[in-house]
């Protein structure tokens, strides 16, 4: 079994941003993407989960590293003093490379 | 202050759903783990919005579009005119940011479905009569208000060099502004409940309309929870929003009961309109905020909304409408 | 299609029930962000397959096993026959493969038991009165058509040369159908019913009855959306079974009817029996097909069932149902 | 066993709540996926809690402080000293570690509020008069024994050398005590219940009080499903605790009865409040058990609060101290 | 403090399959795993979290490099053409080596 | 666009601990955290999501490396032995430094 290197994005963010999110996702050209609620603090307080105004969403984004690259690029220049956000990359292995 | 006013005052915080709210209110100060799961506060704003939404459909198709057309176009004319007053005070005596003051102005344009809940709420208890189809009066004055803030806010950015198309935004508040959840669950209730009639209400009335108060009190509870998490941030906002936060409801909410009178509605009707002027969105303006004026600092406007303006109406507020209206329609003086 | 028929589609569309359906596909037609959290689609089902079981079993220990052998035998053998037909249908003139097939046989010999509850509002909306323990035939016919399914479908992958042994699947199958969530609280809540009776019922009325309908009302919003979803896969399915997911029910229900008014049913049993043969699963069914028939795809089965034979159940087919019903009972041709 | 006993566990039984109750134990044994989602449970525990908060404070506020004191007096103490010769049973026979005798120990010093609710439905279903204010022992028994269970512990572990200071831990155990979810729901509302009165119970009655019974059976229902998760557990809990978990609510079930009747309460009253001493708490306790005594084994507290004590008590514990009551005030033998 | 390095294995997939992947981690001989609701979109379209039906489940489970291997080449195997489903691997490091 | 390595500490524990896991998050300097409830299995049983005293939460903190073994060093000694728990830690990389 060979396995291939790909990056996986997260982005926690607020959930005020899923629309804007997910669109900048398909812009950048994800096959994909995986999201779900979640608490969280930081440096703009504590978003404790208990109405949807105050929720964060965490969203898992498998992308070549290129396009990883974009991504992050976009997210610093458009979103990170726009909103509630968080975002880093890591390194995965995939089994099926064109997938993503 | 006279006696009548103390008693609707009191009247109003010993219901059961403002001590809810109270308990709210305490339970998170005294830091109780106590919590309500986010798809419980989502089921209840459902089934509140789809309630009142039937109830004043139902009142609809008995009463006819001839009584409703003139208080519903002053409701519109109140959302766009509210958020040009209130902005022009945020922005010149407040000194706020422009961009930030018209995010706020669009809350206070707007209307809060559940402070309107609470006035309902309030003339039942005290057995004032009012216009069941007051209802069509909120479903038309969210989204006015919403749109006139997003545009004062984009001018703003424009004329600082942000040259990003209006088009584009426009047409995102809009779309928020008609098909948002709280909308499309009033609207479509109103709807149903215009098709149903009054057959339908009776067949559903188990659901929407027996278990209807108790409900609100459990929403209360959960409201003076999250209200109170935003007293935290009180202290950031400012001396002069903590002020405009009971001002501006109370003089929104006289010109409301008063408009209310002028176009004809009852003494119960006329304090629904005063509190539906007076009322701050906390749901809808802020989604919408942050979806097409992401520059504008959200602890701001939920401060004042949720923190400030949506406590003092629920417990002082309503009555004190009720007193104006009182007033206005030849009672005692207020 | 006489007035009669007209009539009893302008009744079931102009419920609150029908109504709110409307209202779901249109907020997903729109693209609104209204959005029911899962657990509260989970509660609805729990809530509706206890009531329904609860209200039925009850009716069941006033009726006695002698009225409702028959009909329930009846139910469990359409239960088995009408997957063959659909089957040889799906493969010889739609030519689909068989494992998919199979699948989608299994979910309209099984029972939708929204379809069945909208059925029953449906009655009750034009004062038609029906067997309460007809719940017993829904839950006896759920089962049935998934394991003939499952059945139909691995003998056709033995066939393409699938050398997995038999036993264990059919044994997952049997298990999902006995103790499959929705079987079990439906069977269960019978059961309660029954052995605690008229008084039991009535203890807790408040809970199981009296908000019934407008929590359906609530649940067919929800079901609107998740409905009008699939709607997005209708240009993927082809023409067949667009096709298929209209005269399917048609011909099902009209057997249906007719075999209720053979094994004794009243004219609102029997339309109920209709409904039952003419409705298909969306809910056990698929999650029988993923366990065990993965090879099957899901983009069919579930848009033929829920994106098109449910909304035409729920709409059209009820009061045709009734109309076929009437026309059997010696009232008006349909 | 007399008749009588026999009667009343019959009744007991045959109550939609307890057939709920075995559904989910059976639902559970039989694998089925059936699940209720965490939200749900936590929304039916918040509104169990308010409800009987609610009606007990309304109740209060008609009887007035002369009649309770006495016997809420009474239900502290008893929440004092069933942890002391609990902890003497299963530390001296059991021989069990400290740390996990004092945790068990707080569980049954503490109450169960589902198990209390279920005996107010148990009255009802037999027709048992009872003071409707008895929730008010069901409140302040809540906390004593978490108090004294956590000191029990820490001192145990002192002796073994763990040098932490005590005083945190105690202020975070009273903390949990008085500020914990269900102390916050159940003393809030009978605090609202108190001021808002009969008026204001009636006003909300059609959700706090009609579909009470109603949704404790539903409850029951998720109940039995996590009971009968505990049941795995129950080899490895050893045979002296599944004794202690039918004997001590035995003993302590009698007593309370019969200090609920030196106290002055009713036959009704004395039987809830055997029922409330006879109880093991298991959520309050379990919480503060790992907030404050982590080092305590939660599956020996759950198995037995949770596995044992809670299903014993809600099918056959009930008609006991019922029939122990009966025997009590001169009626028949138990 | 020493810590050893170990495989965390991702899996996101149709809630349906919940059964057989447990099964799965089982009969490679993971001693646990994590599991939660998540929404998604890929190649089978958005799965969107409203009903049972239509939701993802994001399953992960810590195991050494080798039992990894095992599971995935049995994913590739047996799943990936039944159930819409992503998979990857990626490098992390624990204190207690016995307990995975 | 320049990246700096960070760590990420992902705790796995019941529901029940989570005062005091944000307690240690606070106590060793984390600027933020992200948490959700999970469902699990492992050396103490399932935990099965169905009532909050057997859910089990996920948390996620992003730490410069130091703060890291920190952090693990006192989950080890404090916590491991007390609750049901499952601690790692691996590599990413953000873009704003400064915020972690
Ligand atoms: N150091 C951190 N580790 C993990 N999550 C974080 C961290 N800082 C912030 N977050 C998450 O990102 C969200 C937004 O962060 P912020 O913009 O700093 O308020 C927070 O609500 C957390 O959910
Ligand atoms: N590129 C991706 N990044 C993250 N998650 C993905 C990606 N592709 C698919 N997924 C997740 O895996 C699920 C199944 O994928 P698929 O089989 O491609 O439909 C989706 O619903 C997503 O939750
Ligand atoms: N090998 C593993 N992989 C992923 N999660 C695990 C693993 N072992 C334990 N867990 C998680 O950690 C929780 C506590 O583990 P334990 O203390 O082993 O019962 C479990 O309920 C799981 O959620
Ligand atoms: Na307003
Ligand atoms: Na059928
Ligand atoms: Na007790």
């Amino acid at each position: 079994m060979t396995k291939h290197p790909m990056t996986l994005v997260t982005i926690v963010c607020e959930k005020l941003a899923r629309e804007a999110v997910t669109k900048l996702l398909r812009e950048v050209g994800a096959h994909g993407w995986t999201l779900w609620e979640v608490e969280g603090s930081g440096a703009q307080g504590n978003r404790t989960g208990d109405i949807p105004e105050f929720t964060n969403i965490q969203v898992e984004v498998i992308v070549p590293p290129g396009v990883a690259e974009t991504l992050l690029t976009r997210l610093e220049k458009e979103f990170f003093k726009r909103y509630a956000m968080v975002a880093y990359e890591s390194d995965i292995r995939v089994i099926r490379r064109e997938k993503f | 202050m006279n006696a009548d006013l103390l008693q609707a005052i009191q009247a109003n915080l010993l219901s059961p759903a403002l001590l809810f709210f109270v308990l709210g209110v305490v339970a998170t100060l005294v830091k109780s783990d106590l919590k309500f799961p986010e798809p419980l506060y989502i089921t209840l704003t459902i089934y509140l919005l789809t309630a009142i939404g039937l109830k004043g459909g139902a009142a609809l198709s008995e009463a006819g579009l001839a009584q409703v057309w003139l208080p519903t176009l002053a409701g519109i004319a109140l959302g766009v005119l509210i958020p040009l007053w209130t902005y022009a005070a945020l922005r010149f005596v407040g000194r706020l940011p422009a961009v930030d003051a018209a995010a706020i102005c669009a809350h206070y344009g707007s209307v809060s479905a559940v402070t309107f809940i609470a006035a309902t709420n309030f003339l039942k208890q005290i057995g004032q009569p009012f216009e069941d189809y007051a209802t069509a009066f909120l479903a038309v004055m969210e989204s006015p208000a919403i749109i006139v803030g997003v545009l004062l806010g984009k001018l703003a950015l424009r004329r600082d060099g942000d040259a990003a198309p209006l088009g584009g935004v426009i047409k995102g508040a809009l779309h928020e502004a008609l098909f948002g959840r709280s909308v499309v669950l009033l609207v479509g209730a109103l709807l149903v409940g215009i098709l149903s009639g009054k057959k339908g209400l009776e067949a559903t009335a188990g659901f929407f309309v027996s278990p209807f108060q108790g409900v609100l009190a459990l929403f209360l509870l959960e409201m003076g929870m999250v209200a109170a998490k935003r007293f935290a941030d009180l202290k950031r906002v400012g001396p002069f929003l903590l002020v405009f936060g009971i001002v501006a409801p109370v003089l929104n909410g006289v010109v409301g009961v008063l408009i209310g009178q002028a176009v004809g509605l009852s003494l119960g009707g006329a304090t629904l309109f005063g509190t539906l002027a007076a009322s701050a969105s906390y749901i809808a303006a802020p989604a919408a905020m942050r979806l097409s004026l992401p520059e504008a600092n959200p602890t701001l406007y939920l401060t004042a909304a949720l923190g400030i303006t949506f406590p003092f109406n629920i417990t002082l507020g309503l009555p004190l409408y009720f007193a104006v209206a009182r007033w206005a329609f030849g009672g005692t003086a207020p």
